[in-house]
């Protein structure tokens, strides 16, 4: 689960790592007050970034710096409800403008391969890191952090001497990267990222100028398993940038993606799921989703995910997918029974069920008159077909 | 032979006497599995699967009452990390998951103490391993199984039993059928299997199922070119046509450093000597050209 | 370093294990008011217990229940003041006595041979666990922590049958036995004890009897070398309890242990004390003090021990046996010519010095006209000789 | 040969910035120690004893540089744990820790990774090892040693100097003299150098010195019985008169299991074959009389 800006520098600030003030507002009328407060404390200007958790917004026109309370008011006005990668913006973070020295990466991520957290600087930050990763992966050092231990202070010292941010700012240094990581493992987090890390200029209270080492911006993706025994996190979910489906998905325990094609699909497993996909495009067709049910869905699962399809007004056909295993074929066909009953519109249906229980299941279908198929191939072709007919005679 | 779970293979069931549990551990017993205990704490001294297995507190019992050797676990996500960490601490040497949603860093810690024991673990968030007329352990349908020789190494469930179900059904059997589950961090890769399986016997094919995502294909790839040149394999990626970044985050796709493609999948594994399926009804095919009988 | 019982009850009680309320008293008045409080909340008795840092107060007196305000009177009354092992009781601990159903043994110790934290649990609580080990070591049932990982819900579990503490205690013996390791790492601590951990019976708000397991006692022992990243802790030192010239000796960085003997020892290095405090008593002397000065003692460290040893009356000679490595000989040289020029009595010195710099040292001494010895065992003999000529004196 | 240093030591002084780690880096130079490199993490770029020695940030960069194979340690206790993980990790497989104070719970992890890395440390709070003629690694005076082929291992510092000391006065030289530290928890005990001395074909008897408290006497005594058999060996224990349970608590008493005294100690290394000397003084005609030439 992708969290808010604002919400993932908060838990940064939670672990003791510098984040600079920031306001969240829904309104124009809260982002001018809040940019006029920084204003006033001195701040020679704010920032105020839109708050959605797609990447870009940068080059959409989303942060905007503005130095009086008449530009805060023409910056919100502009970022509040445009649209970005097809996200609405909600709410804007408005922030003192750093003066910034340097800026920098730091990241840490789960890595798969390794079976390690691995905390990654680079001397390149506010960039993309995958633009970096891609010119000269050598300017990104990476630290394998021990899974019992996390990320050791020599560890952090190497990533600093690594990225030329030595002297004084070695030690904030070490504390920020151990604390990034230490984030992770609070949060169960699969992702932390600090981009940039920045050495900004700021004025202490005698008015002197300084340098510290800060997070200007913060991104975190929650491990969904872990989100149980963190229910404060849960709330973080920002249900404003959630499609509908999504939350109906969840709700019901599917994981569903909603694609571009014509051929709602209905799997149990994901690898057969997206075989299943494959399968359709060979047959010239293209799938509306990815939805698979899980292990030993029931028939209100069933049924859910029927609804979940037939939501999306570009469907034309409806592969349903089972290979029964621990998932009984007759529970399928009983959920697809009673969702057709009560669905409201015709989209014709493909049905495959084998495995357990799959004699039980083609009798309860046959009865029903639903179209089946004994094959997956056959079924994407049957699919495919179906969803022509509709699309030719619409 | 077989690799994993065989005839020698003593199964302790944690969670027997939960639904799951019981109803797999009924499965199993059914198809041969030699099923000699099972845990669950405070519930010792029962008996279940109809009187005839034994229910033990923990697993230091359990072993010393039946000699267990390997374990599989129906336990809650909350309890399973604890579970496995029982099991290779007591001495089991094969510990399979079975068990969805664990926390990934709990994963990261348990699979650092079970690699300190020298134990294996498979999982979690996998369907087992079948060694077909032997022993099931897990949850795979016994069904869709014919002895053999092919093994199957796949990360996937379903998709799994449908590329299994198309060989069975073409007269190929199988020596070892192996789910080793789709979760960030896992106990066993498809190269950790390819190793097992070259090391055996029995096994004279192998058939590799694979996803995007990540580069575990890869590496298995590289590592059967070099180690297993005469053996026939055969390889399905799923997930060929599925749209890009729908789960990885920036540094995710750094780190997989732009393989994990259907696409670099495939190049990879044709390279190393694999003939790629574009559907899993095509494997029984591709396994007797590569010389399977 | 030893804290007492209430100290480390509040440690228990700050990691969430379940210990039943106390009150500290200093005075009579303070036991008997705490006492009344306990009395009147309903508790049909309080205990009253010395709060000592030696063992055995139980059999010495120290520990008494009281029914009414007057048996609390006399009993703190009989407490406070008296003397257990040589220690003035100086305060108790009054709290509600506990209606036990059964005691149990929990301890948490660092093992040396096996490099863990290694949990024990007996079904012997409330005695000595020394008996217990010496007469049935079977009934003490262990578990070695994972150094990294502290003890699992596994292990715990495994304890609790061990001990037959199942059935509805099982989940609080878990979270108590997690605890006590937990208590352990989070306070740098050697040795976390509840004896007796206890199944004791209460009323809860509806006035039904319940059973809750509790720490009805705490022993823990602080590792000093943790102290000083536990700044908290090191207030927990009782100074009522030390003796002036441990604390003398703790603010000098000197390992210093008193002794019944006449000879007073200076000795760098543990070891090397200890074979000198053996020959001493090989030449028919005995020991006053072990004093090790470790490594690199500059001139006022050696004077402040030299103080050290003169402060205690019984010391009729004095042993230096100093083998420079680090330590630089002139530098104890002087600093035992600095000590004897501001001594209050006369002490025959024996001081043998060899290593770095024991030329300078040895011509330093005779210049002072110390007496010196050239080897351990000469060093030892005329320390011994020369305190049996002043014991013959005296 | 020799044992845990020697000429083949390419040696890297962590701390060589600070006093301690400056002065006892001089001794070492000056004793003919091959120090490579010193580690200060902030003075990279700089150059210790006299321009003769480059100070590196990292022990990474130290290692890449210098071929550094070995590290003493002269840092302060809460920095000593990350610098001894710091060389393991980074590949250095003998570590020297002369640093004291550390809080047993931090070794306790520390050890727990370093022999996950299959390095060695010795210490903490030791003075260290010297191979006369050889190299010297640690804090022990160059003095006192002569070249020979007595191994001598102890868990003290200047009772080690002492009956070394002794034993170059009679004219018996040492192979390797190895101060192990008397800290509850340490990297390497005294069984673990008499494996090492036993390997050793420069070793042809060894000096065992102890003290009271635990079990690491009793432990060496009876693997030397069994291994050590027919090498001349002489043992010291200190502590005969000191009186018990100064520092050990309830349950450290149960742990050691009623050993941990003196006559105890010293019962088990007679039986195990050990010559027991009753002074440091009396090891030399010991040594002897066991057949040291």
């Amino acid at each position: 689960m992708k969290i808010q800006e604002a919400d993932a520098k908060q838990l940064l600030r939670a672990e003791g790592l510098p984040v600079p003030p920031w306001s969240v507002a829904r309104s124009v009328k809260e982002a001018v007050t809040a940019a006029e407060g920084y204003l006033a404390d001195g701040s020679g200007a704010v920032v105020i970034k839109a708050q959605v958790l797609v990447g870009g917004r940068g080059k959409a026109g989303g942060v905007k710096l503005a130095r009086s309370r008449d530009e805060a008011e023409t910056a919100a006005n502009a970022i509040l409800g445009m649209s970005i990668k097809g996200i609405t913006v909600r709410k804007v973070l408005v922030g003192p403008a750093a003066d910034i020295v340097k800026e920098f990466y730091l990241g840490a991520i789960l890595d798969r391969a390794s079976r390690r957290i691995v905390v990654m600087a680079s001397a390149e930050g506010g960039v993309e890191i995958e633009e970096v990763a891609k010119r000269d992966p050598s300017a990104i050092h990476r630290e394998a952090a021990h899974p019992l231990l996390g990320l050791a202070d020599w560890q952090a010292r190497k990533l600093a001497f690594g990225i030329g941010l030595a002297g004084p700012h070695l030690k904030s240094f070490v504390l920020i990267a151990k604390g990034l990581v230490s984030t992770m493992l609070h949060n169960d987090a699969d992702l932390v990222e600090i981009n940039p890390l920045a050495i900004v200029r700021e004025r202490d209270a005698d008015g002197n100028t300084v340098e510290r080492v800060v997070a200007l911006d913060a991104k975190i993706v929650l491990d969904d398993s872990g989100l149980p025994r963190h229910p404060g996190l849960e709330a973080l979910r920002d249900l404003d940038e959630e499609d509908p489906a999504d939350i109906e998905a969840r709700i019901h325990d599917l994981s569903f993606i909603r694609l571009d094609g014509t051929i709602g699909c209905m799997v149990n497993g994901a690898g057969l799921a997206m075989t299943t996909m494959d399968l359709v495009k060979r047959a010239g067709g293209e799938p509306a989703n990815f939805l698979d049910i899980g292990g030993g869905a029931r028939a209100d699962k069933v049924a859910a995910a029927m609804r979940l399809i037939l939501a999306d007004a570009k469907v034309q056909a409806i592969l349903v997918n089972i290979f029964g295993g621990i998932t009984r074929g007759d529970e399928v066909a009983r959920g697809l029974i009673e969702a057709r009953a009560i669905q409201d519109r015709e989209v014709p249906m493909v049905v495959r069920i084998v495995g357990t229980n799959a004699e039980e299941a083609g009798a309860l279908l046959r009865d029903a008159r639903f179209e089946t198929a004994a094959t997956l191939d056959e079924a994407a072709e049957k699919a495919v077909a179906a969803a022509r007919a509709v699309g030719g005679a619409a | 032979m077989s690799i994993l779970v065989g005839r020698e293979t003593r199964l302790v069931v944690h969670g027997i006497t939960g639904r799951e549990g019981e109803f797999h551990a009924q499965q199993m017993q059914d198809y041969g599995t030699n099923i000699v205990a099972g845990v669950t704490p405070g519930k010792g001294g029962q008996r279940a699967l109809h009187g005839t297995v034994p229910v033990f507190d923990t697993v230091a019992q359990a072993i010393h009452a039946t000699g267990a050797n390997t374990s599989v676990l129906y336990v809650p996500a909350a309890a399973a990390p604890d579970s496995i960490l029982e099991a290779v601490t007591e001495g089991v040497k094969t510990v399979f998951c079975i068990t969805e949603g664990i926390p990934a860093l709990d994963m990261l810690r348990v699979v650092e103490v079970v690699r300190e024991y020298g134990a294996r673990l498979v999982g979690p968030n996998c369907p087992g391993a079948t060694s077909p007329g032997r022993a099931k352990v897990g949850i795979i349908p016994g069904s869709i199984h014919r002895e053999g020789s092919v093994g199957v190494v796949s990360r996937s469930g379903t998709l799994t039993y449908e590329a299994v179900q198309a060989m069975t059904d073409a007269g190929i059997g199988q020596s070892t059928c192996i789910g080793i589950g789709g979760d960030p961090i896992i106990g066993t890769n498809h190269t950790d299997v390819l190793k097992l399986f070259a090391e055996d016997p029995e096994t004279d094919a192998i058939v590799l199922i694979g996803e995007i995502g990540g580069s575990a294909e890869e590496d298995a790839a590289a590592w059967a070119a070099e180690h297993m040149a005469d053996v026939p394999k055969v390889a399905f990626i799923a997930g060929r046509t599925a749209p890009e970044g729908k789960r990885m985050g920036h540094a995710g796709a750094i780190i997989s450093g732009g393989s994990g493609t259907a696409a670099a999948k495939v190049t990879a594994l044709e390279n190393a000597g694999f003939l790629v399926a574009e559907t899993p009804t095509e494997i029984p095919a591709l396994l007797r050209r590569a010389g399977v009988s």
